[in-house]
């Protein structure tokens, strides 16, 4: 395991202790606990956006937390979800009255905790809490039938959520249009991604799955869940035209529909690579009649050093196109 | 019956646990991600460390505070549905100091209600449910029986869950990724069901 | 060789173009040649400021390019230094009578065609070119002696001198003036860098050093150039505290120095392997009485896929500080 | 001798780049990145390339668009010297279709001036100035004798140069990280000093 690390049991705690150190004028943390991140720059009577989720995603989740995006992060181990306690903490300090908003990937442990904290907010705080979970990535299951629960995994789309809900909120809409703005970008947002090179969770200490020198798994999930299909790989123009194929697919489109697109970087792929599919998803999405609006490229939702690629697609309207656009100053993410 | 019964419950299904690590890390690397035989173990431990030296008598509050104590210490999966069945056990029993038999049944359903609100898993769906509804059940239909035979019978009945579980397609967590697959395999949370009702049946026997 | 591209022989053309369809309003290039990197916001009278080098370092050094930094760039192969005519392209192109400012790298290929480039701007085009060369690795070689000219390699510390560099310029600061300011923060930047894995030049198709799996090499350069040390893989704690020690001792500090910090990735090295060096170098800097006024983390200057980080240092002046401090917007650096 | 002279020369020097190519990769792989062997082979190429079949006459323009060919093929350390070193030549040449024993010689001299004018390099420091510089001395000196004799007695002493600079210290480009140790090695910048030579013997043999 080569890592540039102190003890494992240390990795998040000091990951943490720095991030406070670096970004003073964005981010503190609540209640003595350094799990509990929340914004430095709280905005009078706004609606409190909370996230949380494990470490080892940087940027996500906590990178989002600043202004005009999220108010809070509560931050578990490596691929481990927060406590509720910690949600809970989060959620006390960053309500001004309006109620607060959670929104997490769609994941049983972290599912298990925000609906456990939510409760002890509304019964031992009387904060009104509400919950959007994000479900984006295509390749873990088929599409929910109507009524259904989603069943996918929450991957690197959750950024669009985060955006347009952290927009939303600081237009000072009210907890349930919040909601339904953090909804509408979830139900158009799809992610689908190819990984080359497994990760190593620090604590274990060694590869959390194998694969072929000369392969590559598309559809794998950001902790090593099985994928779609493992095969040889293969160029990049071919990688991006199966995966986009998935990802149009997946939402009635029509021609001229706008679009924002996120080509991400897992972990140790370099931006050339990311702007080498880019170009290809380009030309696809020119072919089949997509606007995209704006392209974001870079790391901003990884597996720590794994390799591969996610790409992520938000169908805008004008609404999610305003909110996409506004500005933001986070850690992490900046909108100029 | 009273709070001391509780306390001596956590103590056994700690020390099971604790024993059954290993064997649980297993179970779990082959359907999931392997950390169960951790979670469990500093989960109950947790849960009981929290209690064990409380002079509180209010059985319902000494359940609940259990449960708080392992939902900070393990917030996994696991670690959330058995804080939530103890709390929600906990809040069934608020007030009571004294037990009857009818509290103690009434603990185990309170447990499964608290992990069913949770993790809104039905009987069948391959999950801890599995290894626990049959103890449950076996637990109230046998109230007359002496309290120590009932609870091995129940201890039983969740063993014979856990192993039900082979053949069940998963439907919960990361094992249902794997869709018709999950079918061969035996599912670990089941077996943590069978482990508490052994370490019950270790308490009162 | 695990890497998502098409032909190697492609892999900066590609990257390139893909580059130019996600920021279209910050870059464009000129002359028909991709390679030929300016900005798409050219400010009437400004002295223009230039750079080059090869690829491979993503964001460095094209990255750099936009609103308040830089005006250009030329793009070379991989680790291959761009031809003067592709400079002089970029130099005719960013001069609008103020004249021009190259800054770069000190390496031979960049010296001798941004030298050839400076005489054809001169001589052909009457374009008056002035050239800063940042040389800011500590590890590369001893300090240049009173007069004498600085071999010392230049990585990623160059940013320091773009940002103070485009801040003077954007403050419609004179040719000379803009020198003067870029060669200030160059004089007062120190790196040193870390390499725990190779990367591999696409057209190479494998490592260009082997490193054992439980080494690292402190001072390697980013094309992989021989370090000060080879070594089993310290705790991050004891290789801050090597690497600081050889920065901090390179310039006369007095307590109470401001200073700016870069924590980079090399390429692979996740983010909160960043933060961990991070909360240890602010520890050390604490104990020796140096003021940090701003921390920036992240992968600034890569090597492909090269694990490992940098730390850069500048020490600050109010000039400086201003000029680190003012707004600017490229592709990939934010300040706001 | 006229612009013929120029475009043998060329010629020549660039199929010994080729043929050496492999050789040039195996020697800078030793000292440096192992690129020489392409860089040498594809910029003498296109140098020549550039030119052959122009209708040029004036031998200065011919080699400063050779060299022009050159840079923009192939901005590595060397291939960017080498394009200085033609350039500048052809700037001295300038105006001439016609040339004397001097005015070859003045090739050589000025594409000395042009590599030194760029790369700031002396003698001794283990560079491609150390395998020309003898060349150039040696043409100058040997200048009352046969051309062909002449550009032997160069070749020689380039490869002379070559082989001296085993026991020099590197001080310029990726060699001298090596310090000391960059003493046992030979340096390939030299070689290609050698092939130049070579390749002018060939073309006036
Ligand atoms: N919704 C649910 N209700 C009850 N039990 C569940 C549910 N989802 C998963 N489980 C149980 O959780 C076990 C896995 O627990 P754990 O190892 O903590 O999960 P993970 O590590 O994947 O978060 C499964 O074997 C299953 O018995
Ligand atoms: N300043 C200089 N002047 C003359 N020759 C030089 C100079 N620096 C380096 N060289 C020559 O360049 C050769 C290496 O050329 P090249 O392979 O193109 O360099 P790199 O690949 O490191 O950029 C060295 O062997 C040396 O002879
Ligand atoms: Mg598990
Ligand atoms: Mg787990
Ligand atoms: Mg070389
Ligand atoms: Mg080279």
């Amino acid at each position: 395991m080569k890592k540039i690390i102190n003890k494992p049991e240390d990795y998040v705690k000091e990951m943490l202790e720095g991030l406070y150190i670096a970004h003073p004028d964005l981010i503190t943390y609540t209640g003595d606990d350094v799990h509990c991140l929340v914004t430095a720059n709280k905005v009078k009577g706004k609606v409190g956006l909370a996230t949380g989720g494990g470490s080892g995603h940087l940027p996500l989740f906590l990178g989002y937390v600043g202004k005009g995006m999220l108010d809070a992060c509560s931050v578990g181990d490596v691929f481990q979800s927060p406590s509720a306690e910690q949600m809970l903490a989060c959620t006390k300090y960053i309500d001004d009255g309006a109620g607060v908003l959670y929104i997490y990937g769609n994941y049983n442990g972290d599912i298990f905790n925000f609906d456990m904290a939510a409760e002890q907010a509304d019964f031992e705080e009387d904060i009104r809490v509400e919950s959007v979970v994000a479900g984006d990535d295509v390749a873990s299951a088929a599409p929910s039938k109507e009524g259904e629960k989603n069943t996918r995994r929450g991957v690197a789309g959750i950024i669009f959520v985060y955006k347009c809900a952290g927009a939303a909120a600081n237009d000072m809409l009210s907890l349930d249009e919040v909601k339904r703005v953090a909804e509408k970008a979830a139900a158009n947002t799809r992610t689908m991604g190819v990984a080359l090179t497994p990760c190593i969770v620090p604590r274990v200490g060694k590869p959390g799955f194998s694969i072929g020198s000369d392969e590559m798994e598309i559809g794998m999930g950001i902790h090593g869940e099985t994928g779609i299909r493992r095969g040889k790989l293969e160029p990049a123009d071919e990688i991006a035209e199966e995966m986009l194929a998935k990802i149009i697919g997946d939402i009635p489109y029509e021609k001229g529909d706008e679009v924002d697109v996120l080509i991400n970087g897992l972990g140790s792929t370099p931006l050339d690579e990311q702007y080498i599919v880019l170009r290809k998803v380009d030309e696809i999405l020119k072919r089949e009649g997509l606007l995209v609006h704006k392209y974001y490229t870079g790391n901003y939702a990884t597996a720590l050093e794994m390799g591969g690629i996610s790409i992520s697609m938000i169908k805008l309207d004008d609404e999610l196109k305003k909110y996409m656009d506004a500005p933001a100053e986070t850690p992490f993410f900046k909108q100029m | 019956m009273n709070v001391e019964l509780i306390k001596r419950f956590l103590k056994e299904v700690s020390l099971i646990m604790v024993e059954e690590r290993e064997h649980l890390i297993d179970e779990d690397s082959i359907v999931g991600d392997g950390d169960l035989g951790l979670t469990m173990s500093d989960g109950f431990v947790a849960a009981y460390d929290a209690i064990k030296d409380s002079d509180e008598k209010d059985c319902g509050k000494v359940l609940y505070f259990a449960g708080k104590a392992m939902s900070t210490k393990v917030p996994s999966t696991m670690g959330t549905l058995m804080a939530s069945g103890l709390m929600q056990a906990g809040k069934a029993l608020k007030g009571k100091s004294e037990l009857d038999r009818k509290d103690v049944t009434a603990i185990f359903e309170n447990y499964l209600e608290g992990v069913t609100h949770r993790g809104k898993a039905k009987v069948g769906e391959k999950t801890f449910i599995d290894g626990f509804y049959p103890a449950v059940e076996m637990l109230k239909s046998t109230e007359g029986e002496e309290l120590s035979v009932s609870a091995e019978k129940a201890s039983d009945a969740a063993m014979q869950g856990y192993k039900n579980t082979e053949g069940m397609i998963a439907v919960h967590g990361r094992a249902a990724t794997r869709g018709e697959d999950s079918r061969k395999l035996l599912d670990p949370g089941a077996l943590v069901a069978a482990y508490i009702a052994k370490g019950f049946y270790l308490s009162v026997k």
